[in-house]
């Protein structure tokens, strides 16, 4: 079997393809959100117990952005 | 592993062990994948009626498994969570609702591009698909309640409620969607009809639940992880952690 | 009679307060005070069975209320910043809903009566959108003068009242202490009450 | 103790004749409701084509869902009312069981909202030329099944009072709950349409009613008590 054959998957490589990609960039996409959730909110907390403990209240939890 | 239940527990203690655990699942999840591709891409032979753009099945069955597992586990941790009043089981099953949408989406995308080539349709009726579509529905409303409530405590008890409601409904929605559509005489997307599975495809299916619920673990784990930082961010353990990890 | 012990509240991400203890018996009247935010508020729906205490319980004749349940919310009567009264429904009305509410069937004369007490004479059976606010918080208060209940917890109850009013409330919580009922009570008018033992709960401090 | 001689549900008929009597002195509500029930219906043809063969065939999927979302569009006043003038909390704080005088307000609930759709389906019906044995089956699916509607939001109800946009959040909520009911409904007027019989709909759409009986009512007392807190 070539390279091409292979790629081609007997005709139907738009939706065998296009299911395999779209799986694997939606979990992509989410691996990469969680992981950037963990370092912004690793960032604020550290910058938070550098200083006052507990700057970091009220409301929707989304202030101090300085 | 003779782990202390209720030590872990107590999302002070659990942090840490997601902490340990999360990366050895992804790892796993990486493994099982390359092997589950090699075994669906290489292993497994052409189906001759479908050609090989069966091999979609290889992620949309796995797929669909997993959204619908996933909604279970949600819902026992809402129960869990409702009954016993513990905190983290009510940040686990807010941790599951993401991943399991995506993976009702992943089924319902793959399936779609299935049921074309077979059917010459996108988009067919079938009581499965159906069904995927109303599971999606249903993931997307425990996850806006969440998101539409203030109260983290509030938030987290109506929507461990709804999780139970939805839960008691999936086997209602099902059967009856089942019923619909045999009075219909929809299609049915159905691989053991016509041509018998051969093992190795069975097999390759297998390998890839396993890895889905390998990278499930794993992201899930880093994601309650996230929600315990957030929540207990006044506690004296959050500011420890704090400044060791950022450090 | 009823008791708090080690109570935490929690509201959001904000801790209230923490570690309050109290006791109150027959014919006391507990005075909650503190500025606003300190949760003053949040222990009387507490106190009420509405919000469930983060840490520690209210215990009531030594049970906690959680469990006594139906039991304890018959001897409780509960008057808050929204008076539950129908802009629909004539002050009779609004008035028998309440009592039977709270399992009580008193007879239309009872309800004139009460009405009457509270300076509602003639106006039973017009409908409440017509009413004044403190009109509407006299037909709301109304029904602690039908009620059997032991306890009372009342959250700013003279808000909006007039001078007659608040007399006249002062006056059956009085009675109410006099005859061994508890009472539970918050206010930023400052009002004395004769009668009984008075403690007082500092919150916020 | 004062409690003796008033029967277990007095809860339940205190509420609903106060609910009643409200609706009553509140009648615009209600034909809002029935109104907009109608409107719908009435647009299909516009959109389909008076082709009454097509019509017919569609009329009870058509019935039923517009039924759904006549409901759907009922569901925001029933708790939301109660909660702003402060009534709802003194129900909570009430000795009679919560899941009773929720029972009470499901049940004005249906009668002014449910009961006028049933009672209004056959004319509607005609104008899609359903026959006689179907329009039947049809008010007799409504009046079993909207009171399952009923049952099923008031748990979305309470789940979304006093939330920002709750309108939205609630359809999202409950719509996918009430396929069952719409698949069974409109099953049954649909095979009695084309000649065969409906009894087993009927009889799962009855089982859908004992079910939503049994817990909605609980289960709604529980999403009150969690959503007042």
């Amino acid at each position: 079997m070539s390279l091409t054959e292979f790629f081609s998957m007997g005709g139907y490589a738009f939706y065998v393809w296009g299911s395999y990609a779209v799986t694997a960039l939606l979990m992509l996409i989410e691996v990469i959100l969680v992981v950037r959730r963990r370092r912004t909110l690793l960032d604020r907390l550290g910058r938070i117990h550098g200083a006052a403990h507990g700057a970091w209240r009220d409301g929707a939890g989304n202030e101090t952005q300085t | 592993m003779a782990l202390n239940w209720f030590k872990y527990s107590s999302p002070a203690s659990f942090y840490p062990l997601a902490g340990r655990l999360a990366p050895w699942f992804g790892v796993a999840a990486a493994l099982l994948t390359l092997t589950g591709l090699y075994l669906g891409f290489f292993v497994a032979p052409t189906d001759y009626k479908q050609g090989e753009a069966y091999r979609i099945i290889f992620i949309h069955v796995p797929a669909a498994w997993m959204s619908m597992f996933i909604y279970l586990v949600m819902a026992f941790y809402a129960g869990l969570g409702l009954v016993f009043n513990t905190r983290l089981s009510a940040f686990m099953a807010r941790a599951l609702a993401p991943t399991g949408a995506l993976f009702t989406f992943i089924s319902l995308w793959t399936g779609a591009l299935w049921g074309k080539p077979m059917w010459g349709a996108w988009w067919v009726w079938d009581a499965r698909l159906t069904s995927e579509l109303i599971l999606l529905f249903l993931y997307l409303g425990f996850i806006s309640l969440q998101a539409a409530i203030e109260d983290p405590r509030r938030a987290a008890r109506a929507s461990g409620l709804l999780a139970l409601i939805g839960a008691v409904n999936v086997p209602i929605i099902y059967f009856s969607v089942q019923w619909w559509n045999t009075l219909h005489q929809g299609a049915s997307i159905s691989m053991s009809q016509g041509s018998a599975m051969a093992a190795t495809m069975l097999t390759a299916m297998l390998v890839m639940t396993l890895a889905f619920w390998m990278y499930t673990i794993a992201v899930v784990l880093t994601r309650v992880r996230c929600e315990i930082l957030e929540r207990e961010r006044h506690s004296e353990w959050v500011a420890e952690v704090a400044s060791r990890e950022t450090r | 009679m009823l008791r708090g012990n080690a109570l935490v509240a929690v509201r959001g991400d904000r801790r209230l307060f923490a570690g309050l203890d109290f006791a109150l018996d027959a014919g006391e009247l507990l005075y909650v005070n503190g500025p606003n935010g300190s949760g003053k508020t949040t222990l009387l729906r507490m106190l009420c069975g509405l919000v469930a205490p983060a840490e520690g319980a209210i215990l009531w004749n030594g049970e906690d209320i959680r469990s006594v349940g139906d039991a304890y919310r018959a001897e409780m009567v509960y008057f808050g910043h929204l008076a539950g009264v129908k802009d629909e429904l004539s002050g009779v009305e609004n008035l028998r809903v309440n009592c039977r509410l709270a399992g009580q069937d008193p007879s239309d004369e009872e309800l004139t009566r009460a009405l009457g007490t509270l300076g509602l004479r003639g106006l039973e059976t017009l409908p409440a959108k017509v009413l004044s606010q403190g009109q509407r918080r006299r037909v709301s208060l109304s029904r602690l003068l039908l009620s059997r209940a032991h306890l009372w917890i009342l959250d700013e109850p003279y808000t909006a009242l007039d001078r007659s009013a608040v007399e006249l409330l002062q006056g059956l919580i009085r009675d109410h202490l006099a005859r061994g009922g508890l009472a539970v009570l918050t206010t930023h008018q400052q009002v004395e009450i004769d009668a009984g033992i008075t403690k007082e709960l500092r919150l916020g401090s | 103790m004062e409690m003796s001689g008033i029967g277990l549900l007095s809860g339940t008929r205190n509420i609903l004749a106060r609910d009643l009597t409200l609706a009553g002195r509140r009648i615009t509500d209600v034909l809002t409701t029935l109104f907009f029930f109608v409107i719908v219906v009435s647009l299909f043809p516009l959109g389909v084509g008076p082709e009454m063969n097509t019509l017919r065939m569609i009329a009870p999927g058509i019935l039923w869902v517009a039924a759904l979302l006549a409901t759907m569009l009922s569901l925001g006043r029933l708790f939301t009312a109660d909660y702003i003038d402060g009534t709802l909390e003194q129900m909570l704080l009430s000795p009679q069981p919560l899941s009773l005088i929720v029972l009470g307000k499901v049940a004005a609930h249906w009668l002014v909202t449910g009961a006028p759709l049933v009672l209004m389906s056959p004319l509607l019906g005609l104008q899609f030329g359903l026959g006689g044995a179907a329009l039947g089956v049809l008010m007799l699916t409504l009046l079993i099944g909207t009171p399952v509607l009923s049952l099923v939001g008031a748990m979305g109800a309470a789940l979304t009072l006093g939330l920002r946009g709750g309108g939205a959040l609630i359809s999202l909520l409950v719509l996918p709950l009430y396929i069952p009911v719409l698949i069974f409904g409109a099953g049954a007027v649909e095979a009695v349409a084309s000649g065969l019989e409906a009894g087993a709909h009927l009889s799962l759409l009855g089982a859908l009613l004992v079910l939503a009986l049994c817990f909605g009512p609980w289960v709604t007392a529980a999403a009150l008590r969690i959503s007042l807190e």
